[in-house]
């Protein structure tokens, strides 16, 4: 398609790509970041769905999330800070063949992306978005994001952040055209594979918070969640996630949750005593801009040559006598 | 350029023969003067006569009516040489008001002895307020050399038909048709043309209208005039200059272009955004400027070069982007339609002020190439151009028009689609084993790019200071290295450039440099001054940055080199400026600093075109200053 | 400068006196080499010396162990003269691991015959490819001619504590007070300093290790230094530019800080958040550097001049509210702290790329003030005049420091706080019937601007181009009148400018020009050179934008001039580089235009401060170039 | 406060503002555009209030709506498109005895000033903001904003805009903090005053989506709410709006709706065959950033001196033989 040349794809099909072939630079997270566990599942994903190498992009804003790519052995574009998800637009746009991967800091996906954030959700381009989210600001080394809990100490709020914390989720929620709003923890490998692969295969954009552990900065953020289980709401349906029997058994707070209720969604996205996890709202039916724009017509030099002539007939003029 | 009475018709008529001529129809918005303008400019061309044209638009969408900035209109220039620019002051008025007149008379845009049709009504209007403001104009148009004719506008087409005031445009071409001598068979055609498709039922009384415009002025006017056609040139086309921006970038192969609504340079993305389409590409229009830098970029980088179009503030706000373009060497194309700057500035108005902002925008080192185009038919070719140079030396091409080619209109040989214009599939053989995505010949500071989809092309581009292996680099050299290479780039790019032609002699008194839209005025200008015997000639530059060799070289010939824009520069005679504070003109400033030489500027702000009487009065006055000093 | 053995001790013990010294200590991240550098910087210059220290951090947070781009540490350089500069090479190296070592090593940081303590343990590590990397390293070392001395500090440290890895810090801290004859009294102090408050009982366990590390270092070396005091010079504080930056802040008046986190200007507003608040300000950061640009307007507009802080990425997206700052006339000081660039580039590393960008950044006619703190202590001050200047002139102030300022951290004179530093109280006084927001004065452009709260003010503040009364501007002539006045007040407040003093003779065969940090090094190459006989001096400009009068006349008088700057450009000896191409240096570049001298640049962007030596060494060679020809 | 001078307040206490005394230069909006109806209530709410002009400031970003500030006599600030709300809150943060008023068309707000948008509804400071809905690029001519209709022609979008029109409502609803949440249509004048009071009343951010016409470009864009006011639900309520009755007759759909419901707001806001007007959520109890972030220590020159002196204390050193 576009022109492109297929010949090698043959050849790529043969052989079967292993983890391994997915490793990229060695990563310099630091030690314990739960960068690492999302890493480890997107490179489980890519060997289990067998995606490509060259066909397969992930583009990152610039943070400690955002070197994400280069720990990838695929095409990677570390761009400017908050700006990932326009360059991910731009990317698929006319390239349908390519797998689109984005991952973004909560500083780049929340402050500085956030009008991206909102409009890359309505347009619901065939994307998979992970929210890498420490609630820090964690390459700059520890100011306020706007997803720090309120009363945490940091370089820029040194008595404590003094607004509630933005909720991704029910911002996410409430723009039009979301059609994929997934929550989970990096901590819960398991989950976090299935989530990422349920968004890998939902056609449009599949927004991922990925609730992150950054021991360096806010090494308690997730406690809560880590030592008591029962602060988690896993959220199980037949047309959303199945839980594995060991799942299950750790995270005994469920709820039958239908994620095309948009309206449940935003509550339980909205709860304050407790944290959903697993798919909160999917919906197929909603266009994708980078194919309901597409004309059907092919690029061609002769289509452009034809456009033009047509063109300048139409502004043409020809000195002459008034027929 | 002197007009002269060539007979005298059997009505006592004046037949009067001139070289060119210039038209201003002002109205209210709405009132439909821009249609006029366009028509007789199109009937015009279609008669032979070289034509330009310029839109007057208000700031507001509809502003009050019958206000001075509220005046919505068009300037048509013809001629029987070949027209370049919009050129001086009017020589002939069409106005609905005189509110609308007299914004352009207290502007200065009409010349001495200016013919001017007004309408009459308000003169009688019921509104005593209307009627006095009428009254008190007409006096003020008294004291000048103007020669007025009230036209009963309104008046005459009730007769025709029962709402005037959607019908006077054409009234008043009818006049204008038989002002200049035009066969009415032009115009009928156009008429058809306009309403053939979708209003049939309109042609027949706009032709009355035409008509009865056209039989008004052969009974009430004592003048009528003849401007030779132009010698013929083959087919042409009439575009503005967006439009041919816009169907350069068809002609391109570029596929995508990102945007954000901005005047002036809007036009040229709505053209596209029905054009690129049809030829299989798509206009995307992102939620703010940032976006659409960077869907571009993210185009670009994955194989389908794009562009993406703006003005200043939208510029401004790419400033990051075009950086991350520079450093990750990712081709794209950035179209600035400058308007009146600083700020929010002048909307609708023309300046040239964003040449310096496009070289040095983004902090820290970004070389990349910078062109303008000089004309209407320019704007078509230097996107081809613009596409070719940014693949080829994975760079960033900004090009700068400006208000003044976006909305003038004019004719241009028609181009003849070619081939070799369009861009070149995107690469997707495998990368050959232990090639780097940066892999910089130490001569030409030139690497080949591995775009996604290419097997073996693995790498993540990152707009750190990065490796030839795109990895990020730690270790000093790594960064001088990544700096010199893509300098070096523009060097090569610099060596396939060839010396601008000096237009008039190539050794004189004085040269004047100029740069984008003003090409037209100056030459024109400089063409006058040379009949008048004075040696001065004109350099124009298609690229800013980087420059070609041999300028200085063209400079040293001249006793005094100076440049001519549209922008700011300190007026050296202001007690306060002197050579240590002056501010100069944008070019100016780059010339200075390369070449060493001692290069003055005339530059202004006032958001209009320069017009050649302008250069050429400012030409006279500092040659025969330098004669008596 | 050279060192001299001065007596030998009882144990056989050279002590050499000398009159500076460079110490590096390095370590991976989180090891403490940072502290321990500071507080050895600190107790140097409690016992009299003159001293720099310049932090090593690396590009991630907790970068990989044992690796050369995970380095993490500290540089001093302590002197018996003023020091104003992190000097050259380095003369001693603390290393915790090998592999850190190596990377300043091929870095070409440490002087040759350099001493290097190296922490012995890893070549002993259960580990045997650590322990193989270690021999080979040690392989590598035997060819330079360093003088090694293999130091068990963690089995020394393990004597004393549990865990060593937390305490090595202060083991090699009393390593270097034996090595530097300092009293340890110091050092007990400092250490008590720093736990009193929080930790008393880690008071012990660190000074019994800064002990262990003194005995240590007095029992297996061979050799001591004495570096005499430098003379008196009252009361000091100990900063680092950024922190200097934030005092200059509170110092200044303004209380509102508006910032998005970049490195490396964020420390300076970490500082702030605190200390402004307990001023009674207020720290805003923002969701981008956008709003915080807008933010610091919107305070400032109100009555509160405000500061917005940030570095090259940061300012480059504050392009299109630069340019409202100066058409609306709104006073703002923008302080860039200068990383390596183009666009994400070298966040870490030093380089003074955006001038041009800071001058020419923004689309249109953006006449502001653009000025650079040469000191750590200039930091301080500048902060105090850009606020004066900005509300005085109503203009932009972009400030241009640098990483090498905001990390680097040296004494410099206590301030004594002034009265009349502070801003003045919000006029709230009812504003005189009739007057107008931008009534320009003719002669200086001029005019006094309405705060909101003022009786009879109300206005609407526009970034469209506007009229005295702050309408939007429809006739072409207000366009040109603002664009005059906004660019008058530069040239006023140019006028009372004050030549920069030559460094040196004011005549001679080369003038190096300058501008931000380099000051320090260029002045001590420059002070070097001059002993060695060359006739040079240096220039160094505050003022970037506009420039003072009479620095042409200072230029005449040498043979050459040339700027010694931070950023990129092009090598004149490459082979496509010429005079017609050659991108310079960015004040290189601004001198050309304005002076129109033939200025030559050497400049590079490795990341790093410029050494003294480096310049030095450039100084002969083109001094002695010149000779030959 | 804040070294104010506040001597003139008597002689503005005596003297009664009338309409006129709002009036600033003459509007030059299209005949019959809604902006007009926007000013006239936003007039009256001025005398109503007796609001001091010179302690009143309208913030606009660029369009037509934001030539508003031009039209009162009070303080302005048109400023860059998209920007608005950035340069309020820094007008309002030290200034708390200015009103500061926020006018934003639909591009202004919902596309380029997103990110500012959602950041300005978490920090909650005391600002009245409006957006002039009009579905429409009005000043740029013609291009559709995030707020068009889906299927609308517009210069960009010659075949119609392809995605679903953003929601403003549902947008806000899902911000956190947001604390006042209003609709409503400029042409019912007496819903649009109260509305508008009940915002100025409001402690905090109060943002009020005002469906604005274009007859210039929109002109049919909310015909079925004007010629059906049955396609409207009048949301009243003891703690919200009471409705006068003339109003209350030609609305006949109305809905009792609690505006501390959360859920229930974002419900109605998601409504899509009837549009609600009034307010869907209101809370006193956020905290206003520019109040909780203040500490309370006057920014005098002697405070300043001292912060200075003990930092230079800290950070002092005076070279000493050692103690
Ligand atoms: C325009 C711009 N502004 C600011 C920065 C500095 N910066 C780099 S990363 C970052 C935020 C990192 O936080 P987050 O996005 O949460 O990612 P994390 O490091 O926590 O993974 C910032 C402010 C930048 N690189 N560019
Ligand atoms: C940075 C920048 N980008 C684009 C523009 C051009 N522009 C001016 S107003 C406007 C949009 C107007 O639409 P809206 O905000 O809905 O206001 P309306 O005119 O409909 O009231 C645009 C795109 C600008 N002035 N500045
Ligand atoms: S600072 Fe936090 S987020 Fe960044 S690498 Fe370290 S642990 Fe991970
Ligand atoms: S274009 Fe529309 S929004 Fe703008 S003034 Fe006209 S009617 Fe109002
Ligand atoms: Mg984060
Ligand atoms: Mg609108």
């Amino acid at each position: 398609m576009f022109g492109l040349n297929d010949n090698c794809s043959i050849d790529q099909d043969q052989e079967y790509l292993t983890l391994e072939d997915y490793q990229g630079r060695v990563s310099r997270w630091c030690a314990g970041c739960g960068d690492n566990g999302i890493l480890g599942a997107t490179q489980r994903l890519c060997r289990d769905e067998q995606l490509p190498r060259e066909k397969t992009v992930f583009v990152s804003g610039i943070g400690c999330a955002a070197r994400f790519p280069h720990y990838m052995n695929t095409y990677g574009f570390h761009g400017l800070h908050g700006r990932a998800l326009p360059i991910a637009q731009g990317i698929k746009m006319r390239r349908p063949d390519l797998h689109v991967f984005v991952n973004m800091g909560d500083g780049d996906c929340c402050s500085i992306g956030t009008a991206h954030w909102i409009h890359a959700l309505r347009a619901n381009m065939d994307l998979v978005v992970m929210l890498h989210d420490n609630g820090i600001y964690g390459l700059t080394k520890n100011q306020a994001s706007p997803t720090t809990p309120t009363g945490l100490k940091t370089n820029t709020t040194p008595r404590g952040t003094m607004l509630r914390a933005l909720n991704p989720l029910t911002v996410t929620l409430g723009v039009t055209n979301a059609s994929f709003v997934a929550q989970v923890g990096e901590w819960i490998p398991d989950l976090l594979f299935e989530v990422l692969k349920q968004a890998f295969h939902h056609k449009g954009l599949s927004f991922v918070r990925i609730l992150q552990r950054c021991p360096h900065f806010t090494p308690e953020l997730y406690n809560a969640l880590l030592t008591n289980p029962d602060n988690i709401v896993l959220l199980t349906h037949e047309k959303g996630m199945q839980i594995g029997e060991t799942t299950a058994k750790i995270y005994k707070r469920q709820e039958h949750h239908d994620p095309s209720d948009l309206n449940r969604a935003r509550e339980l996205a909205e709860m304050s005593d407790r944290v959903p996890m697993g798919i909160l709202y999917r919906n197929e039916e909603i266009g994708r801009y980078n194919e309901i724009s597409r004309s059907g017509i092919l690029p061609t030099w002769e289509r452009r040559a034809e456009v033009l002539e047509s063109a300048f007939d139409r502004f043409g003029i020809q000195a002459s006598a008034a027929e | 350029m002197k007009e002269q009475t060539v007979r005298v018709a059997a009505n006592s008529k004046q037949i009067i023969q001139a070289e060119e001529h210039i038209i201003e129809i002002v109205s209210d918005s709405g009132e439909g003067a821009q249609t006029a303008g366009q028509m007789f400019g199109t009937i015009s061309a279609k008669a032979g006569n070289s034509v330009w044209t310029v839109e007057i638009i208000p700031a507001e969408i509809e502003p009050p009516p019958r206000t001075a900035p509220g005046a919505s209109g068009n300037r048509i220039r013809i001629g029987s040489f070949e027209i370049t620019n919009a050129g001086d002051d009017a020589k002939l008025v069409v106005a609905f008001n005189e509110q609308a007149l007299m914004g352009g008379m207290s502007a200065g845009k009409f010349e001495s002895g200016c013919i001017v049709l007004l309408e009459s009504m308000w003169g009688k209007h019921p509104n005593p307020a209307i009627a006095r403001e009428y009254a008190a104009t007409m006096e003020k148009l008294k004291q000048t050399d103007y020669r007025i004719y009230e036209v009963p506008m309104e008046a005459e087409c009730l007769k025709v038909v029962q709402d005037a005031r959607r019908g006077k445009n054409m009234f008043v071409v009818g006049m204008l048709c038989n002002i200049y001598s035009r066969d009415l068979a032009y115009a009928y055609k156009e008429i058809e043309n306009k309403f053939k498709a979708k209003k049939p039922a309109m042609i027949k009384p706009n032709i009355d209208l035409l008509d009865a415009g056209y039989r008004w002025a052969e009974e009430n006017l004592d003048f009528r005039f003849e401007i030779p056609p132009c010698p013929q040139q083959g087919a042409q086309l009439v575009a503005n200059g967006n439009t041919s921006l816009a169907l350069g970038v068809i002609a391109s192969g570029m596929e995508v272009c990102a945007m954000y609504p901005i005047t002036p340079a809007t036009s040229a993305s709505h053209y596209l955004s029905q054009a690129l389409y049809e030829a299989g590409g798509v206009v995307h229009q992102a939620e703010d400027e940032i976006a659409a830098c960077g869907f571009a970029i993210g185009a670009s980088y994955a194989g389908k070069t794009a562009v993406t179009i703006t003005s200043g503030p939208g510029m401004a706000l790419k400033t990051e982007l075009m950086a991350l373009s520079v450093m990750a060497e990712i081709p794209l194309v950035l179209v600035n339609v400058q308007r009146g700057g600083p700020s929010t500035g002048l909307p609708t108005k023309v300046e040239q002020g964003d040449l310096l902002s496009a070289i040095f925008g983004s902090p820290g080192d970004n070389p990349k190439v910078v062109m303008a185009p000089a004309t209407i038919e320019d704007c078509f070719y230097c996107m081809i151009t613009a596409r070719k140079i940014a693949e080829t030396f994975r760079t960033l091409v900004v090009v700068l028009s400006d208000a003044n080619l976006a909305t003038g209109q004019a004719a241009f040989p028609r181009p003849v689609p070619q081939k070799e214009w369009d861009a070149p599939p995107i690469d997707q053989s495998p990368v050959p084993k232990g090639a780097l995505p940066y892999d910089w010949d130490p001569k030409t500071g030139l690497s080949k790019r591995f775009i996604p989809g290419q097997p073996g092309g693995m790498h993540t581009l990152t707009g750190l200071a990065h490796t030839r292996a795109s990895g990020v680099a730690y270790d000093p050299e790594a960064n001088q290295e990544g700096c010199v290479n893509r300098s070096l780039k523009l060097a090569a790019f610099q060596k396939t450039l060839k010396a601008p032609k000096v237009f008039g002699d190539p050794a004189g008194d004085l040269l004047i440099v100029g740069w984008g839209s003003t090409k037209g005025a100056i030459e024109e200008a400089v063409t006058r001054a040379r009949k008048g015997g004075l040696k001065v000639s004109a350099l124009h530059l298609t690229y800013l940055q980087p420059m070609a060799s041999g300028i200085k070289e063209i400079m040293q010939q001249f006793k005094q080199v100076m440049t001519v824009e549209i922008n700011y520069s300190d007026d050296p005679a202001h007690e306060l400026i002197d050579e240590n504070n002056r501010r100069y003109a944008n070019l100016a400033w780059l010339l200075r600093a390369r070449y060493l030489i001692d290069i003055d500027c005339w530059s202004n702000v006032y958001g209009q075109p320069i017009k050649p009487g302008e250069i050429e009065q400012m030409i006279r006055d500092r040659l025969s200053a330098r004669k008596t000093h």
